[in-house]
Parts: structure tokens; C-alpha cells; sequence
């Protein structure tokens, strides 16, 4: 893309299209969708965190007044060991089979082990009583530690470990182990002047969408099954749903509801396909609700970790050697993104000696899920706070020792590329000259400062944009619109088509509607969803000019398309798009364009964040009080959205490092499962986020897009955690930083 | 069981409806009167998706049960603003982007009427701590206390 | 359009092309033994044939699930995908988002 | 619990009444924000709800030169917009503000609090701080508790099944007196409390204590009157020893335990901070209000 390209519509604030709906309250839910004959399923959950499941009689549950249907693993067909192909990387459809209803064991407390559908919620939820389940209850593995060793009770009696050199012959909790390598980090060590090395714990943490999850479908054999559900990727739903249920593709049509948030939480299928086995069963439609209880016990939370993180620095300010050790929770299944961990914890690094080693280990808690950067937030703040250490260390500014150190185009990447070009030294030097970073401290203040890598990724999107006869169009895309997509998806095809916004409607459409679409997440939809939309209108724009070129009688190639109209350069006349529309019988049919692409070059978003706290030493309790998030957006297209996703990003990262934390007693029964005790950030908890967007094109995007929806959760867990040890005058190495763990840091300073 | 006929207002509506003793007033506005824009996030009055006011009060609906509304005044999301314009309070949320998956807003709306009806001015502490029982997990609430603000001062400006 | 990997390549030309560089992960490297080797190829397809015939165990391993970089930028879906000059290559797991 | 019937009766008679029926347990139900959540799972014995809101004199307050007599249905919402008893008692005022949020205020009441009998409840340890009296109406009359007697465990209260909690009575703080109460918990809103602290001091022209109560929450089975930190008070200038010994007195007497809100540990050191920096406001305010 040449010199910066001039927007009519790219970098406006436009009202959404869609809000509306959104703040009347008439825009409809996962939960908001009742049909005719409609039941209610209710799910029977394990109440042991590992045992085997010896009996299991649902035949007195039928026999209630009420029930209509009875569902267990039984009904599912054979579950095959093939990969299912989703948004998320391979997933293994047995693994899947089984969280979604346990098989023989049941591997973490609240596990789904049978569903019943009844009249009224209240005749369900008595009926799963009558349900006769007889448990051999083993020993829960609950501890990262314990479960990686040789002789812990085992989850998996099928499971080894994969990644070592040789095929271990005992089973094991470690699902994986990789390594990454770059150089030679015991040469980069031996040159260093000064070498901080440090164990650091992250806790399991809630993607905390306030909507929990929810489907209405109703099965029927002649292949018009529908679900109506919330999700990031209804393609994904038919794709594992259909897996599970042995049925073609064809057959099911998933239409997404609005989605009440998902961070990567809601990429997965926990209720549909048994949704549908009850709804086959009784012949009605069935609404199934997790209600807030079953959401923290048993979606997908992040993974908790521990991490051993050693770098070491010259005086001269040149980082010499970063090593790291990961152990990641999976929860109940193998799949935790410990090597996503290793991918990009030293990433923001222009270093010639890495060395990463990760762990993916099975524990009894409920499977984990994709967390916004998934597998990023707990590695870089290991990385991020050994930095900060060791630029104290070496008295240079923490700033100053990213800007030396920092990954450029060109960088050496320890997964493999190169990097092209990115954002991180301009993030660096806005963070250097902001307002906030120049302002003094106070007595008692602390200050942290953390940058954060994420790759983002291209994908399958497919946009169709159909004109009607006045010339207004509907684009039809499929990536679910959960922080205000659907905006930036009508700029980029008002900038290419030149007609008003409002003459542009996006929708999302189900699984019959348009081709394949990769779920919402990687912070890909701008991206690619973008690219496709672009696609689609200039398919648009090159129909509408071959329309006016045959009414002038002219050669297309002689036609411009300038500001919404045709321009006849080979004579006279001018016809607006609506005019063309309205004669398009007589040109040959109605007009609509098609975008369908893989992207490719989904350029990386460095994010830098400075956060300020103030600690209350008698109590231990923190409080942000200035916090500004900076992070490169390549091109923003909705300059609010864009801040919306750098102050949410920083917002649950705040979560993250401050309150919250998965509680569980020695039986691996959650304790904290509500918002009451599982304590997100309220409006009350946080300042103003200031936010500052940098754009260093990516050049793989007409308008040079990069994603941002994720970089934005992984500075603040640093740039808080080092903030409170400012502040208090020790090093903070375990999130959350509640106020017990501060004051004990406090009292041990003495 | 048998149910308990009720007679209510809603929004300002004569309404009436059966429902049982155990159901809350949300179960009984999104289940049995289909007025699904007041949402459930919990359902134990820890995040305010479902706020309503009981006789101009500001409450939970998942926290009263539906047979107390005999007789009482019930403000829903559906009640705010007209049929073909939103009220300043809606216009400033969607101009402010203080909204991205919206499942909070109806009750963050509903709950920013009776901030700005108890308190015209409110300072931005003010409006945070009257607003600390909704929840939102996308926005980090930045956006959303800029939308109060505005419009405090807009309906200022024009009462 | 079709893409350009299916024009037919004239063999004489192949003679001149420049090697391309291939980098291994620790990973691979337990199957390969190498960690970097150089390979004639013009696109996914020879490269995926010439790899398999010098390593042989190269076909227990995950190398066709894997995503490349080509001169660092990220191909998820490399089938038609073709190999410029003097390339440097680089195979890594897919990465998911949430 | 689940919730099988609902009666509003319109008098104190016809509550008792319905509360000495014996065919399913009754509960009564004030603001509600406790005994809905308690009342979800359906699969519980069955209950009859006694919702007291219609009764006369439950909604409603008097303050006059003998004290307060307090409705003990009234919303915390309404009650902390009462600015006449926010003069005489800033710290109960504090209290039922500091519980849940605005939503849960609009419904929750001190009468509920104090019969819920949460560990942690906020208005109990400032009721305790301000010498309350709870008047109890039962089949046989009625009867007055003082309000640290009323709390006998942990959700348990002093009444019989058939027994409710008509009024709270508050005795005007003598000249020279005034009250706070301030809690611990992690976040700035919506959480439980980790530690509570309700004190109310009287000062003489000179500014010494003449009298003191101090009140500790969440940290043992039930709200503690902790006379050896009114002891510690009693007699100095409120000063920083004062406070100190306080403190210590009231960690002390604190009985915690550990669970997802707090270590004992912890909560035995926040206490006594809580009760230094409690009685420090209200000593302030104690003077000011000469």
C-alpha cells in the first residue's frame, strides 16, 4: 500500500449498526429463544473430582411425570479417534465425546455424566435425582506438581507422553513436552554481567462472559435440525456437534444468537450435541442453560502455571540469554497451549540465546478453553517480570531495555520465522513519551511496565454482499460479532462501494446461508472476515461498472468507479449505484458479490502497557490508579472498538493479576464458583484506561489491519505484578496479588 | 402446585400472569411475558444484568420473586425511551462504543436511569460506585462511565 | 484464477533455481537428525517429496499437519503454495486464538 | 429449600399466625436477597415464604430525643438516603451502605441482615457498636433482646419458628458520642466482608473516652462485643497507644477461620486494623459533633 491511503469512511467513530437492537434490549440471546412445545434439559454433574463410574441407571428418571427424554454417553454414536478439523486446531473427537458426557470415568467435579429433558426446568432438575449413579471414588490430582510426577494416580491409563526423544513406555499426566531452541543460551549466560533467574505462579482464571452459556434446538430426521446458540463459530458448532452426532453437515443448521462475550471461552460444544440427543429422544424442541454455578465448574477456564524463568543482561543493556521451563494445566483432557507459551514468551526479544521447555499436564479440573492469547498472558508475564528485574538490576531504565532489546523486522522468532514488520519499538517509544510514564511518583506508588506479543491468524472467511433493486445491500458474513465487528465490516465495504454507511446493513449468517467461516478469535475477524468483505464489494463494484459499461454501451475498462457512481470515461453520463440497481432486469439479473479467502499474513499486534498502583501496607490491599495501554492496530478501522479491545484486554489482565482465582479444597470441588467469590473488576475497582493506538501498517491488508482483540490481556499481569512489588519494595512471583499474598510479602520484607 | 395469579405494571402496562411461588420476577418477564431484554448473568444479584426498578427502586429481578409484584410499579429495559427514538441515555451509550457484546447493557441503562434520576451530577466516583453491581467484562467500563457523564450533562443541559 | 503452481514447469528450467534453506524445530529434528538442510524445490508439493526421500522417518511426524513460514510469512495452508528463490523455511504448529 | 407457597399477611396477628401453621416451614422474608439464593434448588423440602413488606411499621422509622425504633423491613436504599439518622448514626448508616450493591440495597434490610445471621454481616457489629435492642413478637407477647444476644450461631438466631423480629431500637448516643464501622474486602464493592468493625465512643469536653463499645465481624461464629478494646479506649484521649491496644484487643478476641475469602491468619491482623482506624473516625466524629 503506497503512501497512506485517504478514508472516506476507515478511522470514523460511526454508531454501530447493529446497536440498536443492543440498547433497547431487543437484540436476542443464546437464552432468548423460546419455540412452540419447547422443553427444558438439565444436566446431572459428577459430584467426585475423579472416579470411576460403576453404574448408571436412568430408568426411574424416565419413569418421573414431566420427563420426556434421558440422555448419556450411550447415545452418542461411535465416537471414531479422528481429529476434528476446528477453529482451534485439532481437537480429538473422543476427548470432546467425553467432556461432553463423561465415558466409564468422570475427571473433574461438575462433569457432565446425563442429561434429562422435562416439561418445566423445576420437574428436570428433580428428576436428575432419581438418576442411580454408582462412583468408585479415586485420589483427585489437583496439584501441577503432583500430577507430573512418576508415581501420581493417572487420569489417562492411555496416556504418553509425547515430545521425548525416545517413546516413554509408562503412562503419564504429561500430555506433551516441546522445546524450543534458538542458539545457545549456556554461552549467552556465561557472557551476561547479571542473570535473574525466578519461579513465578499463575492461577486458573475465568474468561468471566457475563452470558452464560445456552442453546434452543430442535432435531428432526429429515435434515432440518436447527441449533440457536451462543458461540464464536456456529461453523465449528455444526462441525464438532455434527462429529459427535454422526451427521452430515448438510443436515444441521446452526444460527448464532448474539453472543454475550466469549474471549476464546466459547469456541467449543458443551450442550449443543446433548441438546439435540434430548430434543431426537422426545421429539421437542429443548432449551438447555448453564446456569453461573455449572459455567465456572465446568466450561473451560485458562490454565493455571508454573513457570521458571532465567534472563540474563551485560551492562551495556544487551539481553544475552532468556530461558524458560512451563508446566501448563490442561484440566481433564490433554491440549493446554503450553507451547504457544513457549511460542511467545520471550517473543518481544531480539535475543540470539533462547531456550524454552514446556509441559501440557493433566489435572482434575475441568478441561481448559481458549483464553484470549491463549497460553501468552501466563509465559510473558514470567518473561516481562525477569526483564523489569534485571533492567533494575542493571540500572537501566525498563523502557530504555526493551528499546535495545527489542524485536524488530527481521528478529529471529524461536518458533521459526522471521518476524516482518511490526509495531513493538514504536509501542515502546509512544509508552517512553506518554504523559503518564513522565509523571513523577509518589511516596508509596509503584510503577510496572510490560509489553506483550501475539501472532493473530488469517483463516476461512466468506462474505456475500447482495444489492437490491434501490441500491442499498446486506453483506452477509459469518464471523459472530461480539465487540462491535459488524461496524467495521459496513466501513470497509462503504470505502470500497462509495455509498452511505446506512445503505449498508452486515448481518451474520447461519451455516446455510454462506460457505465455511473459521470462528471469531485469533483476533482474525477485522483481518480476514475484512479482507473478504473487501473482496465481496469489489466483486460488487466490478458487476455494477460491466452493468453501466452495457447501458453506455461502452467496454467496462472504460468505466470509473468514483464516490458511490459510474463515470463513463469514453463519453458522457454518470449513473449512481442505486441507479444502476434499479435497471439491473434489464442488464441481465440482480447483482451479488462473493468474497471467500484464506488470509494469509495476519501481522502480529505488540501491545505496551504502564500501570501505577498504590498499596495500603496494613492491609496488603492494591489499587490501580493510573493504568495506559498502548498497542499497534496496523490500521484502525473503528478507532473506539479498537479501544474498547485495548481497555477490555487490560481490564481482564488487571483480573488476572489482582483477585482472580479458581479456589478448590482437597477434594477438587471449586469454592468460589459464583461472582460473588470469583472477584472480577468492577467499575468501582479501575481508573479511566487511557489507550494510545499505534499504526504500523501491515501490508498483507488492503488497509494495512492487524488484529487486536488479544495482545491486549497479556502486558497488564506484569505491568500490575511488578507495580505492587514497586510499590511494596519486594518481588512479586504469584498472582493474584490479593491482599493476604501482598501482606505476607510485606510482613516477610520485614 | 398450583399458581398464583398476579396483577401488575409494567413499563407502565397493566399486566397480569400466573406463575409459581418459587419463580423470580426475571423467570416470570423473560419465560412467561417474553420480555427478554433483562437478562441473566447469575442468578444470585451478583451482576446486575438483570436489574429492573420495583416501585422506582432499583433491584435485581433475579433477587424478588414474581408473586411480590402484585401491585407494584416494574420499570424493564423494554420501558426505556420511546417506540421509534432512544432517550439520551441509549444515543450516548451506542456514540460512546460503551457497549461491544451488550449482554450488560440493558441493565447498565436501566440502572444509569435511576443513578441520574437519584443524582443529576454525579462524579465519576460517584458513578462508579452506584454502578459497581453491573458487571461487564469486554468494555474494562471506561467507555461505559464516559456514556453516564455525557449524559448526565446532556439531560442537564436540557432540564 | 488458477494458481500459478499448476502452470506446467519446463524440467530444463529446474537446473538453475537456487537452493532453498529448510530450518528444523527441536521437534523435527528427532526425525531429521538436522537441524537446517538445503533442498531444490519450486513448490510445497517437491519440497514435501524431497524432504520425505532424505529422512525417511519424516512420515511419522507431524510435518503435514504443520504450518510454514516462507521468508517469515505464515502459510497455514501451504498446498499450492510455491518457493521463491533462495527461500528460508521454517515448519511450526498451527496457532488457534481465542 | 423450595419455595412451595407466599403469604403477604397485613398484621404482625395474622404473621404469627401463619407462622405457627405446621404443614410445611415457613421462612420469613423481608428484602429477600439472602433467602431467594437460599430457596433455588428445587430439589430442597419445601417452604412457605412470609413476606412482612405489607405489614404496618415494618417499612417505616421514628427518631426522636429517645433514640430510633427501626422497621426492620426498610430497604438499606432508602435507609442510607435518611440523613437525620446518618447525623446521630454515621457507622449503621456506613454499614447498610457497605452491604451488596445499589441492586441488592434496593431490597435488602437491616432486619434481614441482623435474622440472616451471616458471620460477616455488615449492620450487625455497628448495631452491636450502638447498643440496639431487638423487639420480638411471638404467640406469648412480646419480648427484648439485646442485639449481641439475638445472633446465636452462625445463621442462627435467638426466635422461635413461630417468632419475628417486630422493631430494632436504638438508645440516643449520649453528647459526645459517635460511631463508624468499616470492613475489609479485596475489592472496592459487591464482596462479603473479611473482616468488620463497629465502634462508638463518648468523649468528654476534654475529649476523654468516658464510654465505648467495640463490635468485630466475619471473625468468629457470630458478631463479638469485645469490652476489652472499649476497655483500652475508655479513659485516654483516643490516642495512638489507645488505639493500638485496641486493636490488639480485638485481634485477640478474634476466633477466625480460613476459607475462599480469607486465612484466619489474615483476618486476625486486618481486624485490629480495622478497629484502630473505625475507632479513629468515630472519635473524630465524636469531637465534631460537640
Amino acid at each position: 500500500m503506497s503512501e497512506a491511503k485517504k478514508f472516506n469512511f476507515i478511522g470514523q467513530r460511526t454508531i454501530r449498526p447493529d446497536g440498536h437492537d443492543k440498547v433497547t434490549g431487543k437484540a436476542n440471546y443464546a437464552a432468548d429463544l423460546a419455540l412452540p412445545g419447547m422443553i427444558w434439559g438439565k444436566i446431572l454433574r459428577s459430584p467426585h473430582a475423579h472416579a470411576k463410574i460403576l453404574k448408571l441407571d436412568t430408568s426411574k428418571a424416565e419413569a418421573m411425570l414431566g420427563v420426556m427424554s434421558v440422555a448419556t454417553f450411550d447415545d452418542l454414536p461411535s465416537v471414531s479417534n479422528e481429529a476434528i478439523q476446528s477453529g482451534e486446531g485439532a481437537i480429538d473427537s473422543l476427548d470432546l465425546g467425553r467432556n461432553v458426557l463423561a465415558r466409564d470415568k468422570v475427571l473433574y467435579h461438575g462433569h457432565a455424566i446425563a442429561a434429562i429433558a422435562a416439561k418445566t426446568e423445576a420437574i428436570a432438575e428433580k428428576a436428575l435425582e432419581l438418576i442411580d449413579v454408582e462412583y468408585e471414588v479415586l485420589t483427585p490430582v489437583l496439584d501441577l506438581h503432583e500430577a507430573m510426577k512418576a508415581d501420581a494416580p493417572l487420569l489417562h491409563e492411555d496416556m504418553f507422553t509425547q515430545g521425548y526423544p525416545e517413546q516413554p513406555e509408562k503412562p503419564s499426566n504429561i500430555a506433551a513436552r516441546h522445546e524450543l531452541k534458538m542458539g545457545d543460551v549456556e554461552a549467552g549466560f556465561a557472557e551476561a554481567d547479571v542473570i535473574v533467574e525466578r519461579d513465578f505462579v499463575t492461577p486458573t482464571v475465568h474468561q468471566g462472559y457475563i452470558e452464560p452459556h445456552a442453546c434452543t434446538v430442535s432435531y428432526n430426521t429429515e435434515g432440518q435440525s436447527m441449533v440457536w446458540c451462543s458461540t464464536q463459530g456456529h461453523f465449528d458448532v455444526r462441525a464438532s456437534t455434527a462429529k459427535l452426532l454422526a451427521m452430515p453437515l448438510g443436515n444441521l443448521k446452526v444460527i448464532a444468537s448474539e453472543i454475550g462475550g466469549g474471549f476464546g471461552g466459547k469456541t467449543t460444544v458443551y450442550l449443543e450435541p446433548i441438546a439435540l440427543i434430548l430434543s431426537r429422544k422426545s421429539g421437542r424442541p429443548v432449551k438447555m442453560m448453564m446456569d453461573r454455578d455449572e459455567v465456572f465448574r465446568a466450561s473451560g477456564p485458562a490454565s493455571a502455571a508454573r513457570l521458571t524463568v532465567k534472563v540474563g543482561g551485560k551492562k551495556d543493556g544487551t539481553i544475552t540469554a532468556m530461558q524458560t521451563s512451563i508446566a501448563y494445566e490442561a484440566g481433564a483432557f490433554k491440549g493446554s497451549p503450553a507451547m504457544i507459551g513457549g511460542m511467545t514468551a520471550f517473543t518481544p526479544y531480539n535475543c540470539a540465546n533462547v531456550y524454552c521447555e514446556t509441559f501440557d499436564v493433566v489435572v482434575n479440573k475441568p478441561k481448559v478453553a481458549a483464553y484470549r492469547a491463549p497460553g501468552a498472558p501466563q509465559a510473558e508475564f514470567g518473561a516481562e517480570m525477569a526483564v523489569s528485574e534485571l533492567a533494575e538490576k542493571l540500572g537501566i531504565d525498563p523502557v530504555d531495555l526493551r528499546l535495545q532489546n527489542a524485536a524488530k523486522e527481521g528478529t529471529q522468532t524461536v518458533y521459526g520465522p522471521k518476524l516482518k514488520a511490526v509495531g513493538l519499538v514504536e509501542c515502546l517509544e509512544a509508552a517512553k513519551n506518554s504523559p503518564h510514564y513522565k509523571t513523577e511518583l509518589k511516596e508509596g506508588e509503584g510503577r510496572g511496565i510490560a509489553s506483550g506479543f501475539w501472532f493473530n491468524i488469517g483463516g476461512q472467511s466468506s462474505v456475500t454482499i447482495n444489492m437490491n433493486p434501490d441500491g442499498t445491500g446486506t453483506i452477509v458474513e459469518g464471523s459472530p460479532d461480539i465487540g462491535g465487528s459488524r461496524a467495521s465490516m459496513q466501513m470497509m465495504a462503504a470505502e470500497e462501494l462509495g455509498i452511505p454507511l446506512n445503505d449498508l446493513k452486515p448481518i451474520i449468517g447461519d451455516t446455510e446461508s454462506i460457505p465455511y467461516n473459521q470462528s471469531t478469535g485469533g483476533s482474525r475477524t477485522t483481518f480476514a472476515t475484512g479482507m473478504a468483505v473487501i473482496e465481496a464489494a469489489q466483486d460488487v463494484v466490478q458487476q455494477l461498472k460491466e452493468r453501466a459499461a452495457s447501458l453506455w454501451n461502452v467496454t467496462p475498462d472504460q468505466v470509473e468507479w468514483r464516490d458511490g457512481s459510474a463515470i463513463n470515461t469514453a463519453g458522457e453520463g454518470q449513473m449512481t449505484c442505486a441507479e444502476i440497481c434499479a435497471k439491473c432486469e434489464k442488464t441481465g439479473g440482480q447483482i451479488s458479490g462473493t468474497g471467500n479467502v484464506n488470509a494469509r499474513g495476519a501481522g502480529p499486534s505488540f501491545a505496551v502497557h504502564v500501570c501505577d498502583t498504590k498499596v495500603d501496607m496494613e492491609t496488603g490491599k492494591v489499587d490501580v490508579i493510573r493504568y495506559t495501554a498502548i498497542q499497534d492496530a496496523g490500521k484502525a478501522i473503528h478507532p473506539s472498538y479498537v479501544e474498547g479491545q485495548f481497555q477490555g484486554g487490560a481490564a481482564q489482565g488487571i483480573g488476572w493479576a489482582l483477585n482472580e482465582e479458581y479456589v478448590y479444597n482437597d477434594d477438587g470441588v471449586m469454592e468460589n464458583a459464583g461472582f460473588l467469590d470469583y472477584r472480577i473488576p468492577l467499575a468501582s475497582d479501575l481508573p479511566m484506561i487511557d489507550t494510545i493506538i499505534v499504526e504500523v501498517p501491515n501490508n498483507f491488508h488492503p488497509y494495512g489491519v492487524r488484529g487486536v482483540g488479544e495482545s491486549g490481556i497479556i502486558p497488564p499481569l506484569a505491568a500490575v505484578g511488578y507495580a505492587v512489588g514497586d510499590a511494596i519494595g519486594a518481588n512479586v512471583s504469584e498472582l493474584p496479588c490479593s491482599p493476604p499474598r501482598v501482606l505476607k510479602l510485606i510482613q516477610e520484607k520485614g | 402446585m398450583t399458581k398464583v395469579h398476579v396483577t401488575t405494571s409494567i413499563n407502565g402496562d397493566e399486566t397480569e400472569f400466573l406463575c409459581e411461588p418459587h419463580d423470580t420476577l426475571l423467570d416470570v418477564l423473560r419465560n412467561d411475558l417474553s420480555l427478554t431484554g433483562t437478562k441473566e448473568g447469575c442468578g444470585s444479584g451478583d451482576c446486575g444484568a438483570c436489574s429492573v426498578t420495583l416501585n422506582g427502586r432499583l433491584v435485581c429481578s433475579c433477587l424478588v420473586l414474581g408473586v411480590e409484584a402484585e401491585g407494584a410499579e416494574v420499570g424493564t429495559i423494554e420501558g426505556v425511551g420511546e417506540a421509534d427514538n432512544l432517550n439520551v441515555i441509549q444515543e450516548k451509550f451506542l456514540e460512546h462504543a460503551a457497549l461491544q457484546c451488550g449482554i450488560c447493557t440493558p441493565g447498565l441503562i436501566v440502572s444509569t436511569q435511576a443513578l441520574l434520576a437519584e443524582n443529576p451530577s454525579p462524579t465519576e466516583e460517584e458513578a462508579r460506585y452506584y454502578l459497581a453491581g453491573n458487571l461487564c467484562r469486554c468494555t474494562g467500563y471506561d467507555k461505559i462511565i464516559r456514556a453516564v457523564m455525557d449524559s448526565a450533562e446532556t439531560m442537564r443541559g436540557e432540564g | 484464477m488458477l494458481s500459478a503452481a499448476c502452470v506446467e514447469v519446463d524440467p530444463r528450467k529446474r537446473l538453475d533455481v537456487s537452493m532453498a534453506m529448510v530450518f528444523f524445530s527441536g521437534e523435527l529434528q528427532r526425525f531429521t537428525g538436522e537441524e537446517k538442510t538445503s533442498v531444490v524445490a519450486l513448490n510445497y508439493r517437491e519440497l514435501l517429496g524431497e524432504l520425505h526421500n532424505k529422512y525417511p522417518d519424516l512420515k511419522n511426524s507431524e510435518i503435514t499437519e504443520m504450518a510454514i513460514a516462507i521468508d517469515g510469512e505464515i502459510v497455514h495452508e501451504p498446498l499450492l503454495e510455491l518457493i521463491p528463490e533462495a527461500a528460508e523455511l521454517h515448519f511450526f504448529h498451527f496457532i488457534a486464538g481465542g | 429449600m423450595a419455595v412451595v407457597d407466599y403469604q403477604a399477611p397485613q398484621s404482625i396477628e395474622d404473621a404469627i399466625g401463619i407462622l405457627q401453621k405446621t404443614d410445611i416451614k415457613s421462612k420469613v422474608m423481608a428484602g429477600g436477597t439472602d433467602l431467594i439464593i437460599q430457596t433455588k434448588s428445587q430439589t430442597a423440602d419445601p417452604v412457605r415464604v412470609v413476606d412482612l413488606k405489607h405489614i404496618d411499621g415494618m417499612m417505616s422509622y421514628t427518631l426522636d430525643d429517645g433514640g430510633m425504633s427501626l422497621g426492620p423491613a426498610m430497604s438499606c436504599a432508602e435507609f442510607t438516603t435518611l440523613d437525620d439518622v446518618k447525623a446521630v448514626y454515621p457507622g449503621l448508616s456506613e454499614s447498610a451502605y457497605l452491604i451488596g450493591s445499589t441492586q441488592v440495597q434496593g431490597r435488602a434490610s437491616i432486619g434481614g441482615n441482623l435474622c440472616n445471621a451471616s458471620p460477616a454481616a455488615d449492620t450487625i457489629p455497628a448495631l452491636i457498636a450502638n447498643g440496639a435492642q431487638c423487639v420480638i413478637e411471638g404467640n406469648n407477647g412480646e419480648r427484648v433482646v439485646a442485639v449481641e444476644d439475638f445472633v446465636t450461631g452462625v445463621a442462627q438466631n435467638c426466635m422461635a419458628s413461630d417468632e419475628l423480629l417486630k422493631q430494632i431500637t436504638i438508645p440516643r448516643p449520649a453528647p459526645g458520642s459517635s460511631d463508624a464501622y468499616l470492613r475489609f474486602i479485596p475489592r472496592t464493592e459487591m464482596d462479603i466482608a473479611v473482616a468488620g468493625a463497629g465502634v462508638s465512643v463518648t468523649l468528654d469536653s476534654s475529649g476523654k473516652c468516658t464510654a465505648a463499645r467495640v463490635a468485630i465481624g466475619a471473625v468468629a461464629v457470630t458478631a463479638l462485643l469485645v469490652r476489652e478494646a472499649a476497655e483500652a479506649l475508655i479513659g485516654t484521649a483516643v490516642d495512638e497507644q489507645a488505639l493500638d491496644a485496641a486493636a490488639a484487643a480485638a485481634s485477640a478476641a478474634a476466633k477466625p477461620i480460613t476459607d475462599r475469602r480469607g486465612t484466619a491468619e489474615y483476618r486476625t491482623h486486618v481486624v485490629g486494623v480495622l478497629v484502630k482506624r473505625a475507632a479513629k473516625i468515630a472519635a473524630e466524629r465524636a469531637r465534631g459533633v460537640k
